[in-house]
């Protein structure tokens, strides 16, 4: 019974887990339709930012809440202005670009910080469920995750602001014929979507490997979430992240996490099977 | 003069389309202009707005220059478009779409919105529905009802009258002969639809590779013959 | 495109070049150089199977690392089961031929649209990539060969003259063999492309309902393209299984997927002599990296793309085909061919 | 006289980079010392070396490199054993003698190359039996999906069984596993008195972690066979890594005159900055010595000769202590270590001297059948 | 109805969720006839030309042409049995030149130089011989209907349908467009989709006007235009 518990708190700790990842993807993915093949360096950043400022004296809490998704959003705000905003309408060159940009920033944290950086651990301690211990920690993870889902769906559904972002993404020149700046508009997309991103990072920092390329171990999670999820960029990713979350926790604790992980790669698989437009293209058509 | 367009070239990269255009239109004027397939009617409706660079020429709008203007800001001081083929937000429902048209409303939102809806009746039960999903026609309404959101002060109205039904053509003639009388509107008209043109334009351009050839009077393009010799000559 | 990498003039001067490399490399370079260029002309192979599904067909294949893994693997086993080189080679390529029209058949009958197809071809890498791994221990084993898990297959038998297992091809050889395979798959890819099958190809890149609307199923001619994209990697898997004697999962990572990406976007999509050329120059960078000390290699190669997306957006070869098209006016050609349909 | 060519081939940049960093600073001195001493055969040294980038490809590439254009006479290098058995046929084909100086699985026989790292037979077996005397029978194994990981989880499970305990569960996690939560819960339900891990890599390094958040720190000990190979000592905070027991065949804490001259020295010309210089390092430093040694013995550097001189049972007192190569297996035959971490050092309890790598031993002997060149995948027997 | 129908639908129904675009329509066209079909913005007229081509599947009944039950063909199985289709947003494809898009339209059944000459003859005839060499993606609105309705010409389909040919189209060139219908009607039967009733005028004589999805009524021009129903719903007062 216990046990059972356990179980299912590591379950929703799993979707968690890919909510973080993939939620500024989605965003940046989903609204401008940009691969960002640095999303996985994003996150890493993100990391770093808490990790270093943590090492340096800055309150755990704030590195996590504050630092982190604002060191990585300027940086995004810095890309954006520097590179991608040349290169709108052109998702093959923003490839190209995000590409180089990963192994830029992956070796211009090696250079800075070397191969290994003294990371911090987790606060908060554990909980009993029974007999078992868990990490009250995950626990916070899954509050921000909750939170990172809310916040971005409530913003695009009741502000003007998500109003404006949705339909400038859909079609920039008539937006701007109707008084929208659409540069404007990227800028900020891109650099929210950045901030989320770091703010994940910086939540999975004390649960992580910090290391330059630890951003490879989650972009292919985070993109066939992002995109399983399909057209309804928030509601997908939230209800792929539940899926798949689920099927690779239950199967990892009852086979292995070999079988785990290739399991959720064919849920993967059979769900765009059954739904060619991703999860959202069939159902909640009109939810974001 | 609320439009004061001089020598004005623009084009598609190195395209050269536009080649000198002058034209000017006061305050409440409704221009009227007919021109061939692929004469650069739109073209011109887009450098208008700022969707393609000057690259020579002047472009005055209710006094300020706007000839380097970027399309939001023109939209900003008041010039509204219609384009061809409507750019309706397809994913987004109608009533998102009218809020949009909003952004620059004097009014608030919804009494703007109710504003439109009662010149437009038919989008009323249109409201939810994705604008992908419209007809054709009912696609032009909603462009159109979108644009007089911002109650803008020059509308450049981009073939309106493409794809709607008879009915409808003569309502908004009404309803822009209305908003004529109401708001001090003012409208340059590309239009196929002569009857349409002769009813509202009080001046007619006819424009011929890239450039406008003559004005005449709406009464005179009611006479087909005249039209011929006008436009006539094939691309 | 400028005409002047279009058209039959065109072809004639790529082929030339390519045999001019043929015979010159060899005598101004040593040995290693040699081999050095062989793995690039794999690689080049390689680049050109996505250059041609994904720049003509229109289909987003992340994964395609999936069917040069498999042709490396297919090559492997059979070299070492069967002795000779002739059949694994054909299974080099017969292998993930199939295997690109099963999953083609998946996907494209199964109605999945353009952003989930790379989805999926990524993510049945990632599975290839996986299972391989977990082949470690004596007990995987296909005849005689075993797969070997995560350390992969070493010490693969190298091609040999038909009939004769005995007469291995000398690096040299090897070289001529690999480009000769290089100009044969270009220029196959032309003729394919100019034909009738490769025009409705490209229609269907540019407007599905309109090609269904008269009366062709994209579904079919995806799925060849695909196949054939599959078969052509698979080559490359093979080539490059031989040039190094050796494969291992790693031919399934998605940072190889990434890599075919780049060489693509790098010489210009929509293009043929593009991928190669991008092929490479990358290849080329990244050797280049390793051998110096100063600067951290990502670093280095994250800064040159970078510059060069900013500086040559429309890739390398389109880049090139526009300067030349400013200075050489185009030639007025006839007949229905077009500039977007016959490829560099 | 034209110099001598030496070729490194380790990875210093990529998830690898923070292990081969210190494998080639450990032989930048060692070279330097032979070449202040006047260099081999009265012959200076040129250590030619190329960053294969943690990329195989590269690996391969670079090894043509090293013998068709630099045309070394030894090469030294590999970390993981897909890069060698990526580079092994290569050098096998242009005859160069080659080094591979990381610990890895054991079962290499292959005449043209040396194993100086350490063999499961040398370490797991003194780990494993430590590790069930002093904490307890019942045994939990973790351990990365690869063939490394797979072999040491066999040699776990054997020596486990033979000092009377049991294995409750193996399981083994792909390297880009992050989340160890569900393991961990298994873990807690199985009630293991100890955990043999194997995981490798900076993506594991979050087991530790999630570990610690659980607050399972210290409730249940962990022996490993890789921790620190990948700097786990430096990411981890002390109160997270305190009590985790390694064998290795050297720790930089070693307090033997040449541990601590082979320590100072790389600290002195590289900072105290370069990673933890652990077993690759100081088998790559001996292993280069060995050469040398050889070399000066046989007169030359061609390649026949040297083996011959290697295999003459030749042996080295370097950091490590006295290594020794065994020339049926062309393995080394070192002391290994026991340690314990004790707030992000190694304190070294114990030490066994002179093991032997018998596991290769029992399949491989180059002295009966010098033509053999493959790896063997050593059959362990273990009870279902 | 005549015993030789070309196109037969009977009972057609179209729903998306809550609306119903078209509603249990009967209709039916012989070998060779001219229709034009009229009706309200969203009546459902483009909706019917989409189950006709299979690029939608009808909710209820059935659609057979020339006897095949198409009710659930796909659409190049349907445009394989002869009907072309000129959609009311153009469907073209932009990365081609002119003439490669009337190619790839050509040589579906026909040999290379065959196709050439159908291409070269459909230029001549449609005056798009000087835009041949261009991308059709950056023609002006009007051309690229042409370039459209030239794809549809040089498929040489037996039933051809238009979803409003002139429109954008500037007076003379609505003549002429009803000029070469009626060419293209001696050989072949079309359906056509127009607001614009100069034009209908000029081409209709059997006519089928539709509301709300249904079928209003369907009788010779004269009658339809002087239907007061239609008046209502449609024309509005300018009967014209
Ligand atoms: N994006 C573009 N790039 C290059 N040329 C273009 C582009 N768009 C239009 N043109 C060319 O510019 C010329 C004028 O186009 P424009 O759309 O202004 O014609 P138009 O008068 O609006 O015709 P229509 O009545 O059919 O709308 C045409 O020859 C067209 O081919
Ligand atoms: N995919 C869809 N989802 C929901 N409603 C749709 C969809 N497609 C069409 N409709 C509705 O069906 C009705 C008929 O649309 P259709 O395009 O057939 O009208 P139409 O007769 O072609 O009008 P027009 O003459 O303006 O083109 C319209 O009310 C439209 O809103
Ligand atoms: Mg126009
Ligand atoms: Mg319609």
């Amino acid at each position: 019974m216990a046990l059972l518990g356990l179980i299912l708190f590591n379950i929703i700790n799993g979707i968690a887990v890919l909510v973080l990842i993939s939620i500024g993807l989605a965003v940046i993915y989903g609204m401008m339709r940009i691969i960002n093949l640095a999303h996985g360096e994003f996150l890493m950043l993100g990391a770093y930012a808490t990790v270093l400022s943590t090492n340096a004296g800055v309150n755990l809490w704030v590195s996590i809440l504050i630092v982190s998704p604002i060191v990585v959003g300027l940086f995004g705000l810095l890309v954006e202005r520097c590179i991608i905003r040349f290169l709108y309408g052109r998702l093959i060159d923003t490839m190209l670009a995000t590409w180089g940009l990963s192994l830029f920033m992956i070796g211009g944290i090696t250079t800075l910080f070397g191969t290994t950086v003294e990371g911090v651990s987790a606060p908060l301690g554990a909980f009993n469920i029974g007999p078992y211990h868990a990490s009250l920690y995950s626990v916070f993870s899954i509050a921000v995750a909750a939170a990172m889902l809310g916040g971005v769906w409530s913003v695009l559904r009741f502000t003007k602001f998500g109003l404006i972002v949705r339909a400038t993404m859909q079609n920039p020149p008539m937006a701007a014929a109707l008084g929208v700046a659409p540069n404007r508009i990227y800028m900020l997309t891109f650099a929210l979507g950045a901030a989320l991103t770091g703010l994940a990072g910086g939540v999975l920092a004390p649960v992580a490997g910090v290391a330059p390329g630890m951003g490879a171990a989650y972009i292919a999670k985070a993109f066939i979430t992002v995109i399983g999820g399909g057209a309804a960029i928030v509601t997908g990713s939230g209800l792929a992240s539940a899926l798949f979350g689920t099927i690779d926790q239950i199967v990892t604790f009852q086979t292995t996490p070999v079988i785990g992980q290739v399991a959720l790669l064919i849920a993967a698989i059979i769900m765009i099977r059954i739904l060619p437009q991703g999860i959202t293209g069939r159902f909640f058509r009109r939810s974001l | 003069m609320m439009l004061d367009v001089s020598g004005l070239c623009a084009g598609y990269g190195q395209i050269p389309i536009l080649t000198g255009i002058d034209l000017a239109v006061s305050p409440g004027g409704f221009v009227g202009v007919l021109g061939h397939n692929g004469m650069g009617k739109t073209t011109l409706l887009k450098a208008l707005m700022g969707y393609l660079p000057a690259t020579a020429g002047r472009v005055r709008f209710d006094g300020t220059d706007i000839t380097h203007l970027p399309p939001a800001s023109r939209a900003k001081l008041g010039l509204g478009y219609v384009p061809q083929g409507r750019d309706i937000f397809s994913s987004l429902s109608v009533h998102e779409n009218l809020r949009m048209g909003c952004l620059l409303a004097k009014t608030d939102e919804s009494t703007t919105i109710e504003r439109v809806l009662s010149d437009f009746p038919r989008l009323t039960r249109l409201l939810d529905r994705p604008g992908g999903a419209l007809s054709g026609g009912e696609q032009q309404l909603l462009a159109l009802a979108r644009c007089l959101c911002g109650s803008p002060k020059l509308i450049l109205l981009d073939e309106p009258t493409e794809g709607i039904q008879p009915s409808i053509v003569d309502e908004i003639i009404e309803t822009l002969h209305k908003l004529r009388q109401t708001q001090a509107l003012t409208m340059i008209l590309v239009e196929q639809d002569l009857h349409f043109i002769a009813d509202l334009a009080d001046t007619v351009l006819i424009i011929q590779k890239g450039t406008i050839t003559r004005e005449v009077t709406p009464q005179q393009i009611s006479d087909p013959a005249l039209i011929a010799e006008f436009v006539g000559m094939g691309p | 495109m400028s005409p002047l990498f279009t058209g039959r003039a065109g072809f004639a001067l790529v082929i030339a070049a390519g045999v001019i490399v043929t015979i010159a490399l060899p005598l101004i370079d040593g040995m290693f150089g040699l081999v050095q260029a062989t793995v690039f002309i794999a690689m080049a192979v390689l680049a050109l199977s996505l250059g041609f599904i994904w720049g003509f067909g229109g289909i987003m294949c992340f994964g395609q690392s999936a069917f040069f893994g498999l042709g490396g693997y297919a090559y492997a086993i059979a070299a070492i089961d069967f002795g000779g080189s002739s059949w694994a080679v054909l299974l080099a390529i017969a292998v993930p031929a199939a295997f690109a029209a099963m999953l083609g058949y998946f996907m494209f009958y199964g109605r999945i649209s353009d952003a989930y197809m790379g989805v999926i071809t990524l993510t049945v890498a990632v599975i290839l990539y996986n299972v391989m791994n977990s082949t470690s221990g004596s007990q995987y084993h296909i005849g005689a060969a075993e797969l070997g898990g995560f350390n992969g297959m070493p010490s693969v038998p190298p091609i040999n003259l038909p009939g004769d297992p005995s007469a291995a091809l000398s690096p040299l050889q090897f070289f001529i063999l690999s480009m000769i395979l290089l100009m044969a798959v270009y220029t196959g890819l032309r003729l394919l492309l100019a034909s009738r099958f490769g025009r409705v190809l490209v229609a269907i890149r540019e407007n599905e309902t309109r090609a269904m609307l008269l009366g062709y199923d994209p579904r079919f001619y995806k799925l060849v393209a695909f196949a054939i994209g599959g078969g052509i990697a698979g080559l490359s898997g093979c080539l490059f299984t031989n040039w190094g004697g050796f494969i291992s999962p790693t031919a399934f990572s998605l940072a190889q997927s990434a890599q075919i990406i780049i060489f693509v976007l790098l010489g210009g999509i929509g293009t043929l002599l593009g991928p190669i050329m991008g092929a490479v120059a990358i290849e080329y960078l990244i050797t280049l990296t390793g051998t110096q000390h100063r600067f951290d290699a990502n670093l280095i190669l994250g800064v040159i793309l970078l510059g060069f997306v900013l500086l040559v957006p429309q890739g390398v070869v389109p880049a090139i085909a526009a300067q030349l098209a400013r200075v050489i006016p185009a030639r007025r050609r006839a007949g229905a061919s077009s500039q977007t349909v016959t490829a560099p | 006289a034209a110099p001598i060519k030496v070729g490194s081939l380790v990875d210093l940049s990529g998830p690898l980079g923070t292990t081969g960093q210190p494998m080639l600073d450990a032989l930048k001195i060692a070279v330097e010392a032979h070449n202040k001493a006047g260099g081999l055969l009265g012959r200076q040294i040129d250590l030619i070396n190329y960053d294969t980038q943690s990329s195989i490809q590269l690996y391969s590439q670079y090894a043509q490199a090293l013998a068709l254009k630099d045309r070394v006479d030894v090469v030294l290098g590999g970390i993981t054993s897909a890069s060698r058995e990526a580079i092994r046929p290569v050098f096998d084909r242009y005859k160069v003698l080659y080094f591979y100086n990381t610990f890895y699985e054991g079962g290499v026989c292959d005449r043209d190359i040396f194993c100086t790292g350490t063999t499961p037979a040398q370490t797991v077996q003194k780990l494993v039996s430590y590790a069930t005397k002093t904490w307890g029978k019942k045994v939990y194994i973790i351990a990365a999906d690869y063939n490394y990981g797979h072999i040491t989880a066999k040699w776990m499970t054997k020596y486990t069984q033979d000092d009377g305990g049991t294995v409750m569960a193996t399981e083994f996690f792909p390297l880009d596993v992050t989340n160890f939560n569900a393991t961990i819960s298994k873990i807690q339900s199985e009630k293991p008195d100890l955990i043999l891990s194997a995981l490798v890599g900076s993506n594991h390094t979050a087991f530790y972690r999630q570990w610690g958040a659980a607050g399972m720190s210290g409730k249940i000990p962990i022996a490993s066979t890789t921790f620190g190979i990948v700097n786990e000592m430096a990411t981890l905070q002390a109160k997270e890594s305190n009590g985790i027991i390694t064998a290795f065949g050297y720790y930089q804490e070693l307090q033997t005159p040449a541990s601590v001259a082979f320590v100072d020295a790389i600290h002195k010309q590289f900072g105290a900055g370069v990673p933890y210089i652990g077993e690759p390092a100081a088998c790559t430093y001996e292993a280069f010595n060995l050469w040398a040694e050889a070399v000066k013995k046989s007169g030359t550097v061609t390649r026949m000769p040297v083996i011959k001189a290697l295999d003459s049972g030749l042996s080295f007192d370097g950091p490590t202590g006295k290594v020794t190569i065994d020339p049926a297996t062309q393995h080394c035959i070192r002391n290994v270590y026991l340690a314990k971490a004790v707030d992000k050092k190694w304190d070294v309890f114990k030490t066994f001297p002179n093991q032997t790598p018998s596991d290769t031993a029992s399949v491989c002997n180059l002295i009966k059948h010098p033509n053999i060149d493959k790896q063997f995948v050593i059959d362990v027997k273990t009870k279902a | 109805m005549s015993g030789t129908a070309l196109l037969q639908a009977s009972g057609v129904s179209k729903r998306f969720g809550g609306v119903t675009a078209v509603d249990t329509v009967d209709f039916s066209l012989a070998e060779g006839e001219l229709r034009c079909l009229i009706g309200p913005n969203g009546a459902g007229k483009s909706t019917f030309f989409k189950l006709l081509t299979g690029q939608l599947a009808p909710s209820t009944g059935t659609i057979k042409f020339r006897g095949h039950d198409v009710t659930h063909a796909k659409t190049h199985e349907i445009a394989r049995l002869g009907v072309g289709i000129k959609t009311q947003i153009p469907n073209v494809f932009n990365g081609l030149i002119v003439r490669e898009n009337l190619y790839v339209s050509a040589i579906r059944i026909n040999k290379p130089a065959r196709a050439r000459a159908i291409v070269d003859e459909v230029l001549a005839r449609l005056a798009l011989t000087d835009i041949a060499d261009r991308l059709v993606g950056v023609l002006a609105h009007g051309q690229r209907q042409w370039v459209e309705i030239g794809a549809v010409l040089a498929q040489e389909p037996d039933l051809i349908l238009l979803d409003e040919p002139a429109a954008g189209m500037t007076h003379e060139e609505v003549a002429r467009t009803a000029q070469l219908i009626r060419e293209i009607n001696r050989t072949k039967a079309l359906i056509v989709v127009e607001h614009d009733m100069q034009f209908i005028r000029m081409i209709a004589k059997q006519v089928t006007v539709f509301n709300q999805g249904r079928i209003l009524v369907e009788d010779n021009v004269e009658h339809v235009l002087a239907n007061q129903a239609v008046r209502d719903v449609y024309l509005g007062k300018r009967a014209a």
